[in-house]
């Protein structure tokens, strides 16, 4: 499964670092603060780019890091900040918490189970996840993703727009008041 | 003329139906209603013109008009078509046909006429024609009609002018009470009517009532024995929706109830042609009826019971029209018992003559009511004969007829009626029963003089109850009312000679050019009476006519005298104004029995039945186990189990992974297993 | 490079998705504060690219590239995603100052 | 391509309406029902020209179901049944959205787009051809109806809107599971294709029965036949009129419809076999359901019970697999969806006069609203199967159909005819005749719009009363075809008719 290393060794990183992922998933799960838990969800990602590089996605892997953990959670952990709620008034579990933790380990435990019984063989012939086969293929025009990239760019667009015109609501109804002041 | 132009006959006051309606409708909230004169002029003209077209077209039977096709029968378009069954709607003017169709018109546009007089000051005069035109077009449509289904399009559609009619008056609750009780008594009839259209459908193969008649007359022993069974219940339930529409037992209380309709209503449809249809349908299907002996044992026991209830009830009335009505059911029970002694000719002879004095005491009633402002209680009449002379002259005509004094109308065919069936044969078990109805008859003819002489006394030979304001007040008969009343009441007296002739030879007229019914209905009629008469042979006939002729003439006078000297003096007392007219004591038990019965058997059963179900099983049942399933649903959907109740998202959130849970549990089970 | 002595396999990727997976709806459904409720929706996102990751190495050819292209739209997805997100928090915030999911019920209704 | 065409057309025109008149105000409402009304009679057009035979099939492959070898199709047909119901649908429309009018206001935007968005749903279930396309058709129509009912119903709507949404789900899950196992063991959900392997007899009898159920359930919540009869009554008294015309009028024949269409050529053994229950189920319908709407004091219940007697008759007749019965069913359908949408849009109609659709709150109607009156007389009249209506014709069909089944299943069927003249007239008089109650203020007379909404439905009962053979000629001639394999496994006449029918 995993190419260019030897299997033991491999074998030890992939259980080291799911085992990493898995603790910073329930951490995060269990977090008593936002902050916390955004630490340990970095925590998780960069794992997660571990087993990237592991699994041959070295592309992946970078990106996993750069714009995950690095943007991505960098803008929550700003946002955490920046609201600045030392302690979180929100209670951490209620009834419905214990429904829905049932909930989604029935679901989980279904699902991987199932998985577990199953056969997967990795593939000999599988492509190293270098940029380049992935962006011969992303811009291939027979197969039609360009249209997609087009799409989501355009989305990012979109949102960032969106974003910026919810921020500015935002602002805009506490100063209102003042703009009022200053029309006098 | 060409056979083609039949639909005219009922497009005619269906058109002027039509235009009335639009009239009415269209000035329903003006102040002065719809232009009296045009509603009145089309409400007359369509009836009249199908009247002279019914003349025009009139099938001969060799009698006076030789030379005209026997039997006009045109087909316009197919009713019902399908993969299970395909019908031809079929217009049919036979002689049967056009012998209804001669006093339905006839009378019709006479009573027509009468309405104009009658119901010119109501303020819904357009809407009140407008009914009335379309009760003539159904009827139309329900004696031309060719099969049983076109029949039944006539025969619901004077159902339904019939429960608009009665209640047109409809505030006051009562009416409206009385329409849909008789539409739901008719109602029961029909579905006798389908019922047994369905087994003739599945017997004879066809619905066309040609044939019927044919399969009827072709089909030999051994296929009528192995049929039996269903040819019975065919003439059985089909009698049963002739029950439903001439008033017969057990379907006999809607009539008199009826009566809160207008009274040229009431001449028209409760008395002359629409509950006269159920005789009509028993001779159109006379061929079915000499088949199923049993069955026409049936319809001569229904028609002798009904004849003595309606008499005795009859003598009971305070109301001049309730003792007409229950009259009226008395006389269809006569009907009744011809057909049932298989004498169809006599029974529609009576119909014609019934149509003539019936309409006559009626529409004189009318002209009563007219008169005295709508008080309707006799026994706050008398002595009217000379403020409302042309009132009285229709009525004792009609009285005349009904009683069955010699030469008049009714004379002849209640003699007729009472000796078939005294020769007749019909057996119950062994028994032969006909002359034990006929003795029935007699005793119902006495009566019947009896209760018509007591209407007679009470409303115009006893003193005069009025008092001398109301006597001041009296409304004559306006002239559109009485050209139709002493028509109606010439026709009284001399339609019997239908039957019988004249003797005019000195006129150069031949004797049997009058008598044209005796003959005349003998291309559709005389195959099933015959058949009958052979499987039932009748006595000999000898000297009986004039001996039944002496005995129920003496029955009659004897009757008439006891009414007139038990009544003479007026009634004990005189009611105050608008008092009940019902009667009451064992008069009132016998004469609501049958209502009293379908009450306690049907109606309270029903409703009781409908909010037990709806009450137990539809609320109490089915609501709380759905109430509590929605309950359960609340606390899983909506968030019940939550602290808070606010957490309907998230709880909503919950249940679709478990949902999702659900369905990967039975991919897994069914798909990966 | 023994690759088939490894106890684990590809299979063992996909167990591990589904665990992080399950984390990150129990965190989405069980947590009241909007900030782990999202972080549990990017955790789920990443379990996601992890299984299309792990997939793409069970095939060969462009179906193997395509196992790993999949994974980028899903990134930028959720980064379009964290913006309007994170902006609706803010404003939500400052409108009714709490982080509770269910005090969020004028969507109801 | 015009089928694909006709069953977009109702999405684009709810999009059309939602975002084409913005704003909230009676103007805007104004505009949005102009445009709505000449889309839904665009609409209504076209389902003429699929009527003529003009609409073509199609079959696109789409997606393969999860788990099975089975590719769901775009698969669009239109055979005479489904075109005279899609008809009705389509010309319904234009009837819900006059009797919308007065009950949407400023929000006609969202009422009409839901009503538009339940239309095509409905015409998707009428031309669909795949099990699968056919199930999401019929569980979407659901969604704009709840929708509808809950914005815009009457006082208890969120209880009706739950006992309608619980028990028609409850109703199709199972169905949508059997679609899906289906897929799984055929490989297909092609209808003629599906129908042809359940038939072919390799599949065992237990999994044959809880498909079937499943289907049965599924059709018999909506029609409904009893006892799966409990959300009607309380839906229809909380429906707006214009939802109601759609809901009552045609939604409730999709039942039938997937009777017909689906169950007796699927499981033509097995509906043999079960013939007498259903048979049972609805006889018990068409009398219970009259006998129960004598005790309703709410119009609106009692055209539910109305329905549940005139559709459990029609189911009996379907059952009987006789013939003219199934012609009756077809001709019957088509009726009562007129007749029905004619009551509906009335009571509507006086509800928002007077926010009562109460039988003790109004009289003397005919008096003080003569337009009123006669077209409630007129509708009531069709409803009760007056002959020369086409509700006649179709329960004359039917009638006649179970009597050839069995003599007695026409003579307790019948009782419902009966029974229906009572308490329909019950209506009539109660609301028309009489006084007028105490301290009830006048009712203005219909407007032009709604008597406009009437008027062509009862013309067109009155049409097909005399002409029902352009129904059961097309329609019920195809609908007899969909029954003939469960008919071709009778034996060859049952032992209840007549010597003599067997002769013949």
């Amino acid at each position: 499964m995993f190419p260019h290393l030897d299997a033991t060794l491999a074998d030890l990183y992939f259980a080291l670092l799911a085992l990493a992922a898995l603790i910073c998933g329930v951490g995060m799960v269990l977090a008593r603060h936002p902050l916390n838990a955004a630490v340990l969800l970095i925590g998780v990602m960069l794992s997660l780019a571990g087993i990237y590089a592991l699994l041959d996605a070295p592309f992946l892997a970078v990106l996993q890091v750069l714009v995950y953990a690095g943007a991505v959670m960098m803008l929550m952990v700003f946002v955490i900040m920046v609201l600045n709620r030392a302690r979180s008034d929100v209670p951490r579990c209620d009834w419905l918490s214990v429904g829905a933790s049932a909930a989604s380990l029935l679901l989980t435990a279904l699902l991987a189970s199932t998985l577990a019984q199953r056969e997967l063989a990795a593939h000999p012939a599988a492509v190293r996840g270098e940029p380049e086969p992935i962006s011969a293929l992303l811009f291939a025009p027979a197969q039609g993703w360009w249209l997609l990239f087009v799409a989501i760019g355009v989305t990012l667009l979109t949102a960032v727009v969106g974003a910026v015109l919810l921020a500015k609501r935002s602002l805009d109804t506490e100063p209102k008041a003042a703009e009022d002041d200053h029309a006098h | 003329m060409d056979a083609q132009l039949l639909w005219l006959i009922p497009a005619l006051p269906l058109a002027a139906a039509l235009v009335n309606g639009a009239l009415a409708l269209g000035t329903a909230r003006d102040a002065y209603g719809a232009p009296r004169a045009l509603v009145a002029l089309l409400a007359v003209l369509g009836p009249a013109l199908s009247f002279a077209l019914t003349l025009a077209l009139w099938p001969s039977a060799g009698g006076p008009l030789e030379g005209l096709p026997e039997v006009y029968r045109a087909t316009y378009f197919t009713w019902f078509a399908g993969s299970g069954f395909a019908l031809p709607f079929t217009l049919v003017l036979d002689q049967l046909s056009a012998l209804m169709l001669l006093f339905v018109t006839g009378i019709g546009a006479l009573i027509h006429l009468y309405s104009v007089g009658y119901m010119w000051a109501d303020r819904g005069f357009a809407r009140f024609m407008c009914y009335m035109n379309l009760f003539m077009a159904a009827m139309i449509v329900l004696v031309m009609g060719g099969s049983l289904p076109v029949t039944f399009l006539g025969w619901e559609g004077v159902g339904l002018c019939s429960y608009l009619l009665i209640g047109f008056w409809h505030e006051r609750t009562a009416y409206a009470d009385a329409a849909r009780k008789a539409f739901v008594y008719n109602r029961v009839g029909d579905l006798g009517f389908l019922l047994g259209a369905f087994a003739l459908l599945s017997v004879a193969g066809s619905l066309d009532y040609a044939a019927i008649s044919q399969w009827c007359r072709s089909a030999d022993a051994a296929r009528l024995a192995e049929a039996g069974p269903l040819l019975s219940l065919a003439a059985l339930a089909i009698f049963l929706g002739c029950c439903g529409k001439s008033a017969q037992i057990p379907l006999a209380a809607w009539l008199p109830d009826a009566m809160a309709g207008p009274t040229p209503v009431s001449a028209l449809i409760h008395a002359a042609t629409m509950v006269t249809a159920g005789v009509f349908l028993v001779a159109r299907l006379a061929d079915l009826y000499v088949v199923a002996p049993q069955a026409l044992t049936v319809v001569l026991l229904v028609g002798c019971a009904t004849a003595l209830w309606g008499a005795i009830a009859g003598l009971v009335q305070h109301d001049i029209k309730k003792a007409l009505a229950y009259s009226t059911v008395s006389q269809l029970g006569f009907m009744f018992m011809a057909a049932g002694s298989g004498a169809f000719s006599v029974a529609l002879f009576h119909v014609f003559t019934h149509a003539f004095f019936k309409a006559a005491l009626f529409l004189a009633a009318g002209a009563v009511i007219h008169g005295l402002h709508h008080e309707q209680d006799m026994r706050r009449m008398g002595g009217l004969r000379p403020h409302l002379p042309i009132a009285y002259l229709a009525a004792f005509y009609g009285w005349w007829a009904i009683v069955g004094l010699p030469f008049a109308a009714g004379f002849f065919s209640k003699d007729l009626i009472l000796e078939h069936l005294w020769l007749g044969h019909n057996e119950l078990g062994a028994l032969n029963i006909a002359p034990l109805v006929a003795g029935v008859a007699l005793l119902t003819a006495g009566l019947t003089a009896v209760y018509m002489t007591r209407v007679m006394t009470l409303v115009f030979w006893s003193p005069c109850r009025l008092d001398a304001e109301a006597r001041a007040h009296i409304a004559p008969t306006p002239l559109t009312m009485s050209v139709p009343l002493l028509i109606l009441a010439l026709g009284s007296l001399v339609a019997g000679f239908a039957w019988v002739g004249l003797p005019l030879d000195a006129l150069g007229i031949p004797p049997d050019a009058l008598a044209f019914i005796k003959h005349y209905l003998a291309p559709v009629l005389a195959a099933p009476e015959q058949r009958w008469l052979a499987a039932h042979p009748h006595g000999e006939l000898g000297n009986l006519p004039w001996a039944i002729a002496g005995v129920g003439t003496l029955v009659a006078a004897l009757g008439a005298l006891i009414g007139y000297a038990v009544w003479r003096q007026g009634p004990a007392q005189v009611p105050s104004a608008g008092s009940e007219t019902a009667p009451s004591g064992w008069g009132g038990h016998w004469t609501f029995a049958w209502d009293r019965l379908a009450e306690w058997l049907i109606v309270k059963p029903v409703f009781a039945l409908g909010y037990a179900l709806y009450w137990v099983i539809e609320l109490a049942i089915l609501g709380i186990s759905g109430w509590l399933a929605m309950q359960a649903a609340r606390a899983l959907g909506a968030g019940y189990l939550a602290v808070v109740q606010r957490a309907r998202l998230r709880a909503n959130l919950l249940c679709a992974v478990l949902g999702g849970a659900a369905f990967l549990a039975v991919v897994i089970v069914f798909v990966v297993r | 490079m023994p690759t088939d002595a490894a106890f684990f396999t590809p299979i063992h990727v996909q167990v591990l998705a589904a665990l992080l997976f399950g984390l990150g709806l129990t965190a989405a459904l069980a947590r009241r504060d909007l900030f782990i409720v999202l972080m549990g929706i990017e955790l789920m996102l990443n379990a996601v690219n992890l299984s299309f990751i792990g997939f793409a190495r069970s095939h060969a050819g462009s179906a193997s590239t395509l196992g790993q292209l999949a994974p980028l739209f899903t990134i930028a997805i959720a980064a379009a995603e964290a913006c309007v997100a994170l902006a609706m928090v803010v404003l939500l915030v400052r409108q009714q100052d709490t982080v509770d999911t269910d005090a969020r019920s004028a969507l109801k209704d | 391509m015009l089928l694909l065409a006709l069953v977009l057309a109702p999405l684009a025109a709810a999009l059309i309406v939602a975002f084409a008149h913005g704003g909230d105000d009676e103007r805007a409402g104004a505009a949005t029902w102009r445009l709505a009304l000449l889309l839904a009679l665009l609409i209504a057009g076209g389902s003429l020209a699929v009527l003529l035979g003009h609409g073509g099939t199609l079959a696109v492959p789409w997606w393969r179901i999860p788990g099975t070898n089975a590719i769901i199709h775009l698969r669009l047909a239109s055979d005479g049944l489904s075109a005279w119901l899609a008809a009705l649908v389509a010309w319904l429309m234009p009837v819900a959205l006059l009797a919308a009018r007065g009950e949407a206001g400023g929000r006609m935007r969202e009422y009409a787009a839901a009503l538009f968005a339940a239309e095509a749903a409905m015409l998707g279930a009428l031309f669909a051809r795949d099990l699968a396309l056919f199930a999401f058709c019929y569980e979407a129509m659901l969604i704009p109806v709840v929708v509808v009912l809950a914005l815009f119903g009457g006082y208890e709507r969120r209880s009706a809107a739950l006992w309608f949404v619980l028990m028609t789900m409850l109703g199709s899950v199972p169905m949508l599971i059997a679609v899906w196992a289906i897929a799984a063991e055929t490989g297909t959900t092609a209808f003629n294709e599906a129908a042809a392997a359940l038939r072919a007899g390799k599949l065992d009898a237990a999994t044959l029965e809880w498909w079937f159920w499943a289907f049965a359930l599924a059709f018999a919540v909506k029609i409904p036949l009893v006892p799966l009869h409990a959300w009607q009554a309380r839906t229809y008294a909380e429906l707006p009129a214009g939802a109601g015309v759609l809901v009552a009028g045609a939604m409730a024949k999709l039942g039938l419809y997937g009777f017909l269409a689906i169950v007796l050529p699927l499981f033509p053994a097995l509906s043999r076999e079960q013939a007498p229950l259903f048979l049972l189920l609805g006889t018990l319908g068409a009398v219970g359901g009259a006998v129960v709407a004598f005790a309703q004091e709410d119009a609106k219940r009692l055209i539910a019970y109305a329905s549940l007697s005139h559709l459990g008759l029609t189911a009996a007749g379907v059952f009987s697999l006789q013939a003219a019965a199934i012609d009756g069913a077809t001709v019957q359908m088509i009726a009562h969806g007129l007749s029905t949408a004619a009551l509906f849009v009335l009571v509507g109609a006086l509800e928002q006069r007077t926010q009562s659709p109460y039988l003790d709150d109004h009289g003397a109607l005919a008096r003080r609203a003569p337009w009123f009156a006669t077209l409630l007389v007129l509708s009531v009249l069709a409803t009760a199967a007056l002959p020369g209506t086409a509700n006649f014709a179709g329960e004359f069909l039917l009638l006649m159909g179970l009597w050839q089944r069995d003599p007695w299943w026409a003579a307790i069927a019948g009782l419902s005819v009966v029974l229906g003249a009572g308490y329909l007239l019950i209506l009539v008089q109660k609301w028309c005749f009489g006084e007028a109650p105490e301290g009830r203020a006048e009712v203005s007379d219909l407007l032009p719009r709604e008597v406009l909404a009437v008027v062509p439905l009862l013309l067109g009962a009155l049409w097909f009363g005399f002409q029902p053979g352009l129904i059961a000629r097309h329609a019920g001639a195809d609908a007899n075809a969909l029954c003939e394999p469960a008919r071709a496994t009778q034996p060859a006449a049952s032992a209840t008719t007549s010597p003599s029918e067997e002769r013949r």
